[in-house]
């Protein structure tokens, strides 16, 4: 056992002591200075050394990382000897699986609660601009962003792992849900505040903007999947019918009217859509809404009323602008699009709230039931016709609001925007997520968007991955990454 | 409250399930309805429960007609549990009460969004009233299971705690006893004479005619669509009409 | 006029293609009640299976009569590998799951499998032309055309429905799958295994969309790796349109969809642009009103 | 700050990477390409590339890439911006505008991209132009049509250039289809035509662009239909063409459609040549049915005709990259090389910051360019950005093969 600590140890020194010329793990720590593979894997072999509960996670952690390094060395045509000792270390770390549950850790008392949470949720945002930023922007300037990108990744999981193992992620879940409003609070600060870290440039925070589109999407999407269990696979019409309203409007009325509008048709179109299920049901519901996906866009490519632009979509739609402030430009020091930043994430933390409150409702329960039995639901006295329009009203016009901000923020919008795949992509950050979880849809939505932005290497196999993550998701963990 | 089933037929196609049945559920009691297999005990079920529209005839509650809609039946005050257990198998017991008490709750969609004060309360009451449905049939401590985990005879309760947060005046259960043993049995008498003790009308269906007897103030015997024999147990049990038709049956199917 | 019977030859031809894929779908529909999203892909893998074989192994100048079947052949064998793989690996374990996981994981299937091919097939990030092994030229009647292609499909579709539709009413197998269609759990209980039953109707449904790929590839000479998807979905429609588990009702379902394809964007408003457009409008009219489709029974109600 | 240390590092690191290659003997040239002999000691930088890598268009997106590519090593091989090398930075934009705009962003805010070659997709454009306007950075589209993209709403009437730091070396739709229009109504003297396309933007503004011309010359337009972009029978829409009896059918899309479009066109009897644009003009279009008598115009002069194009066929041919240069390749490395031409001279008088002042700079110094040797002969641009080599050529199918019929000059009416 403690030669398996001691491996990842001795496979930093390996490389740089007795062979210099190839000492391949030296090129990534170079320009990563603070964070670079050594230290990673000097982190973990401690941590696998003093706390034995780690040791496990701390395995899984270097096994990524060295498997991660070599394959990117062997993409490279250098072979490596400090990678195979890091994974064998890994592998030996983790193979005596400790399999004694977690421990509980009581809940202390309120002020140290908040206090922890605070802490907490800094450390998440922190956690996360540091993610972002892993590996760098350009590709050009840094071949190896990918890598790095991927081993903290690892480093990453390795700690949530280790948290896990010693009950602190659960203690921290109870916590979060005890002081629920508190921790909401927080939660949104530390969101706002994440143009103030690494993260803070254009790029991430138009990123970040579009991630919060997405999300707020696909929260309602879970309203409509994860909640009342009726699977919509046209679901992004929703939000192109909302980007359309307000694209037609963008020259006519301020914003918010524009998003209302927006809402309101693509609500008034989800009564439209949900009304067929009142007569079908289960697979049949998803042709349905799947059929309407594909008219939506047959109809906005050749431009339906003139109301989409056709081909040509509609160009020139102006950015939001409020209180004489285009929210395209920058802000003091904040970069350009942190505006549309804070934008999406006060529509998120909206539609999170929506989406809790209504989980914990008759109606969130009225869904659940026909979810699970719609048959039974009904003879309980549940309204399920009226219950499941509701669904899809509610989905739709949270779609329709993430459409209208969409359509501003990006200035243009299309047809294109609004086909199958993207429907899918949503489905699959629903499903990747947890189905019916709060943060789900935005863990699952930025999975999607982030990793084909930090791993562009892969981006031929972007849709391959994500047929996988969907088959292999049901099988193992169809509950989600984030399960409730 | 009554319930009450008027010359009642129903017809599938061509087959007669149910011919010219006449019923009356009063309250306080526990109604036993027995019949052999194929007799139409479920279908009057469903008729009754507001499931299927009767061919012909017609089912009242209290004089006034019950709609052929289980969702307004719930409404009229008829809960129902079924023969094969349906819970809601991924939600928690407590949320399965809360379902049955649906009807009972009044919250619109935008305070359910706000979660406002009188959301507030009404969600508190509803919850405290599922409580005590869970405490009433003796599963107080489960309330945060799934329901799939819970042990079968557990389930079987439940889905009698979740029809009964719907306060029903009419209590439907479809083979309460289904797959149990001795002891469980006796405990579900026990549970169903206290529900009858609250003032509720229950209505008992079930193979096990030992169990009718023991239980119900009066006993319905459904054979081949048709109303055979009614009365208050001792009679029925000695009526040899029954003996030869229930007996008889029974051995053929056996 | 001749318009007209042209228009109608065009959708008969096309629902003949559309109708092999169509009885895959209705067929594992009526096992497992499984919306099998993917079944598209495995006629768009028996497609690029005859192009391989016909692109990188067969001679040049081979004759049709040889290279037609073994393409038949190399398509089939490529569809039904898929199909098992697909049955075994990702639909079999999830016996019992979540209700939406089966088509959600249809779905995950029918990505995968057409990026697995168009980023690892030769060529395949774009279409690619389909060998022309069949006699060329076409058929006149009058003013009206029909392909040799369009001949051979409107020929072989019907012709292996009517085989189907015999073999599931006279054969063993036939008889098990009926008695699974009807009631699993008895049909378990005669001594039926479940799991063959699913696997035999999936071995089943991926032979007939490798024939049908072929007859696709041949008429239109060019496939891509989205010919599973579009045809898929169009099948599906076909399979409700007649009654999802009917043979016969695939295969009129399948030529209802080719007629209402082609007579649309020659008759109706909006032109070509909007013929998808009234396919799907059907597809949902025919799921509200009649989900049994033309030829299937109503579902009873469960209670 | 460690964004910088990363980006001065970034030089170690490659040599690093030689090293330790070189050490283990093991052939790594992919990483790091020809700094042989060059000065290049104040650092790298950045030529950007957005393009569709991945998806329907990643062929032409893959080219696009590959050219860039090209010209950015040959420029580091012979030394063209002193001082520095020179990396290209690819970014897939999926022909998704929202994608397209956030690389144009990571671009925008990197001081060390000297120039942005891309998109290729007309919708692109339009969400990246905004995006990039306040941070000055050139944009060079191998690939954009339309012409609101230089010269505004209302190009015809009143053209206004809505970006100055937009250019591209592309005709644009307002030339090419009328050319198209005039080969067939003059030089082939059709009458009657039938339009089929396809929905996409460059399809859909090249037909409409095409008809106006075409009813100008006095020819009738019979019918215009449009089809789904990824259908494989076309039975129904020419079985309602043929019934207009047309002489020629204009097909606003791309090969995978007009070539099986030809084919079925003469299966049906309907044996009349198809026209269309350069998304036709490519070998496929003729494996996928296209016949004898099919004519496309494409932009510029046929490549072999020019020497300096000639040059680039070989050049990339000798790379061995995985995909062919596409359809628009060739512009991409006349794209790159504008840019890495404005670069060189920039950075003569002083060193590169990446400043407003100096893309500023970089913007005049493209405005400026002019060269005749480009790969598609002349490079240069007018006051809209738009480029000044308004050649385009005519193709036809002729016994199997693509033989070109003539080039001329297109002048906007």
């Amino acid at each position: 056992m403690l030669v398996g600590a001691l491996l990842p140890w001795a496979s930093t020194v390996l490389p740089g002591g007795a062979y210099p010329d190839r000492a391949t793990l030296q090129f990534f720590d170079a320009p990563h200075l603070v964070s670079g593979f050594r230290l990673h894997l000097v982190l973990l072999g401690v941590l696998a050394a003093l706390l034995s509960r780690a040791r496990k996670p701390a395995g899984i952690g270097v096994a990524v990382i060295a498997l991660v390094h070599m394959g990117f060395l062997i993409g490279l045509g250098a072979p490596s000897i400090g990678g195979p000792v890091a994974l064998a270390g890994g592998l030996l770390l983790m193979w005596p699986g400790l399999t004694a549950p977690a421990p509980e850790l009581k809940p202390p008392g309120p002020a140290v609660a908040r206090l922890v949470l605070l802490v907490a949720f800094a450390a998440l945002v922190w956690l996360v601009s540091e993610t972002l930023t892993a590996g760098g922007q350009s590709r050009a300037t840094n071949p190896y962003g990918g890598a790095e990108f991927l081993a903290f990744c690892g480093l990453v999981l390795a700690l949530a792992c280790a948290l896990s193992a010693y009950g602190v992620l659960a203690w921290l879940a109870a916590l979060t849900d005890r002081h629920r409003f508190f921790a909401f609070s927080v939660m949104l600060v530390c969101a706002l505040a994440l143009p103030f870290t690494d993260a803070g440039t254009g790029y991430w925070m138009t990123v970040a903007s579009t991630i919060g589109v997405y999300a707020a999407t696909a929260i309602g999407l879970n309203i409509v999947v994860g909640l009342a269990g009726l699977l919509d696979l046209g679901y992004v019409a929703f939000l192109g019918i909302g980007a359309f309203t307000a694209a037609n409007l963008a020259h006519v009325v301020p914003f918010p009217v524009a998003a209302l509008a927006g809402t309101a048709t693509a609500g008034i179109l989800g009564i439209v859509v949900g009304a067929p299920t009142l007569r079908v049901r289960g697979d049949y519901l998803a042709i349905v809404t799947l059929a309407f996906g594909e008219i939506f866009f047959r109809a906005a490519q050749n431009n339906i009323g003139g109301l989409t632009g056709g081909a040509n979509s509609i160009p020139g739609i102006p950015p939001i602008s409020m209180f004489g402030h285009a929210f395209d430009k920058p802000l003091g020091v904040l970069p350009a699009g942190s505006l549309y930043y804070a934008v999406t994430v006060v529509m998120v933390a909206v539609a999170m709230v929506m989406l809790v409150n209504l989980r914990h409702s008759r109606t969130g329960r009225a869904w659940a039931a026909i979810r699970e039995d719609e048959d039974v639901a009904r003879a309980m006295g549940v309204r399920t016709g009226r219950a499941k329009i509701l669904a899809f009203l509610v989905g739709s016009m949270m779609a329709g609001l993430a459409g209208a901000v969409f359509a501003h923020k990006l200035g243009t919008v299309g047809y294109e925007s609004f086909d199958f795949s993207e429907s899918v992509t949503l489905l699959a950050a629903v499903v990747l997520g947890g189905m019916g979880t709060v943060p789900g849809a935005v863990v699952g939505a930025s999975l999607l968007f982030v990793l084909p932005e930090k791993l562009r290497e892969f981006s031929d196999y972007r849709l391959m991955l994500f047929g996988l993550a969907l088959i292999l998701i049901m099988r193992f963990r169809p509950r989600g990454l984030v399960s409730s | 409250m009554t319930l009450t089933a008027e010359r009642v037929s129903m017809t599938f196609g061509g087959l007669v399930a149910l011919d010219d049945v006449t019923l009356a559920v009063p309250g306080n009691r526990i109604t036993g309805l027995i019949g052999p297999n194929g007799a139409g005990k479920t279908t009057l079920f469903n008729c009754l429960t507001g499931l299927y529209a009767p061919t012909s005839g017609r089912i009242l509650l209290d004089g006034r007609p019950l709609a052929a809609d289980p969702a307004q039946a719930m409404r009229g005050g008829v809960a129902r549990t079924f023969q094969n257990i349906r819970l809601f198998p991924g939600m928690s017991a407590l949320d399965n009460v809360l379902v049955g008490r649906h009807t009972r709750i009044k919250q619109g969609l935008l305070a359910a969004l706000l979660h406002g004060p009188g959301f507030r309360k009404s969600e508190a009451a509803a919850t405290e009233r599922a409580r005590a449905e869970l405490e009433f049939v003796g599963l107080g401590p489960e309330g945060h299971m799934p329901a799939r985990s819970l042990a079968y005879g557990d389930q079987r309760r439940l889905e009698i705690a979740r029809a009964l947060a719907g306060d029903p005046a009419v209590l439907m259960l479809d083979e309460p006893t289904a797959g149990m043993n001795g002891t469980e049995t006796a405990d579900i008498s026990a549970l169903i004479t206290a529900i009858r003790d609250r003032g509720i009308a229950v209505v008992v269906i079930e193979h096990d005619t030992k169990f009718i007897f023991s239980l119900c103030d009066h006993v319905y015997v459904l054979v081949r669509g048709r109303m055979l024999v009614d009365g208050p147990p001792a009679t029925v049990r000695t009526d040899p009409r029954v003996i030869e038709a229930y007996l008889g049956a029974t051995e053929c199917s056996k | 006029m001749a318009v007209l019977a042209q228009q109608i030859v065009n959708g008969l031809v096309l629902g003949a293609l559309i109708g092999l894929i169509a009885l895959g779908y209705t067929m594992v529909y009526g096992i497992i009640q499984l919306i099998n999203f993917a079944h598209g892909e495995v006629f768009m893998v028996g497609a690029f299976g005859a192009h391989f074989l016909a692109r990188y192994v067969l001679p040049e100048d081979v004759r049709w009569y040889v290279a037609l079947p073994a393409m038949c052949l190399a398509a089939v064998a490529v569809s039904i590998g898929v199909a098992v793989a697909m049955e075994r690996l990702a639909y079999r374990p999830l016996i019992g799951a979540h209700r939406l996981a089966p088509l959600i994981t249809a779905l995950g299937v029918s990505i995968l499998l057409q990026e697995v091919v168009r980023v690892f097939y030769p060529g395949a990030t774009a279409p690619l032309a389909f060998p022309r092994m069949f006699v060329e030229g076409h058929l006149a009647i009058g003013p009206v055309t029909i392909l040799w292609t369009g001949v051979l499909a409107l020929a072989v579709a019907p012709l292996l429905a009517a085989a189907l539709h015999i073999y599931v009413e006279r054969s063993r197998l036939g008889r098990a799958m009926r008695a699974t269609a009807q009631d699993p759990d008895t049909a378990r209980l005669m001594g039926i295994s479940p799991n063959r039953v699913t696997l035999a109707t999936f071995v089943i449904g991926a032979g007939l969309a490798g024939v049908g790929a072929v007859l696709y590839g041949i008429h239109y000479t060019q496939i891509d790796t989205a010919i599973g998807f579009q045809n898929g979905i169009f099948a599906f429609t076909a399979a409700v349109l007649g009654g999802i588990g009917s043979i016969r009702g695939a295969m009129l379902g399948a030529f209802c969809i080719g007629l209402v394809k082609s007579l649309a964007g020659q008759y109706v408003w909006g032109g070509v642009q909007y013929d998808y457009v009234w396919v799907f409008v059907l597809l949902i009219l025919v799921l509200m009103f009649r989900p049994q489709g033309f030829l299937g029974r109503p579902e009873g109600m469960r209670a | 700050m460690r964004r910088k240390s990363t980006a001065a590092l970034s030089g170690l690191l490659a040599m690093g990477v030689v090293l330790g290659a070189s050490g283990c003997g093991a052939d790594k040239t992919e990483a790091v390409g020809g700094t042989g002999g060059c000065d290049t000691s104040k650092g790298t930088l950045v030529v950007g590339v957005i393009a569709p890598m991945s998806g329907k268009l990643s062929a032409i997106g893959l080219g696009i890439r590959n050219s860039v590519q090209l010209a950015v090593e040959q420029a580091n091989e012979k030394c063209a911006v002193k001082g520095y090398q020179l990396k290209m930075d690819a970014q897939d934009d999926e022909a998704n505008p929202d994608k397209g705009a956030a690389a144009a962003q990571r671009f925008a805010d990197d001081s060390n991209v000297v120039g942005l070659v891309g998109p290729y997709n007309s919708g692109v454009a339009r969400a990246i132009q905004p995006k990039i306007a306040s941070s000055r950075l050139v944009e060079i589209s191998p690939g954009n049509t339309d012409p609101v993209l230089s010269r505004g709403p209302e190009f015809a009437t009143a053209p206004k250039r809505p970006y100055e730091n937009y250019f591209r070396v592309v005709g644009t739709d307002d030339l090419q289809g009328p050319f198209n229009a005039r080969y067939l109504v003059e030089k082939e003297g059709m009458k009657r035509i039938a339009i089929i396309t396809d929905g996409k933007a460059v399809g859909e503004n090249t037909a409409t662009q095409f008809a106006k011309e075409a009813e100008r010359l006095g020819a009738r337009i019979v019918i215009r239909e449009k089809i789904n972009e990824n259908d494989n029978d076309f039975s129904s829409v020419l079985t309602k063409v043929k019934a207009t009896r047309p002489e020629a059918i204009f097909v606003g899309s791309e090969y995978h459609v007009a070539g099986p479009l030809s084919k079925q066109a003469k299966d049906l009897g309907l044996n009349v040549p198809i026209s269309g644009t350069d998304g036709l003009f490519d070998p496929q279009f003729i494996a996928l049915g296209g016949k004898d008598g099919d004519v496309a115009t494409s932009v510029g002069a046929p490549i072999e005709s020019v020497e300096t194009g000639k040059a680039f066929v070989d050049a990339y041919t000798k790379k061995n990259f995985s995909d062919g240069y596409g359809g628009f390749g060739s512009f991409a490395y006349d794209a790159a090389k504008v840019i890495i031409s404005g670069v060189g001279k920039v950075t003569v008088s002083a060193d590169w910051t990446g400043s407003p002042e100096q893309r500023t700079q970089m913007i005049k110094e493209v405005q400026a360019y002019r060269a005749e040797d480009g790969a598609n002969g002349l490079v240069g641009f007018d006051e809209y950005g738009d480029s000044l080599n308004k050649v385009f050529t005519v193709y036809k199918v002729t016994s199997g093969a693509w033989k070109d019929e003539l080039s001329d000059q297109a002048e906007a009416k």
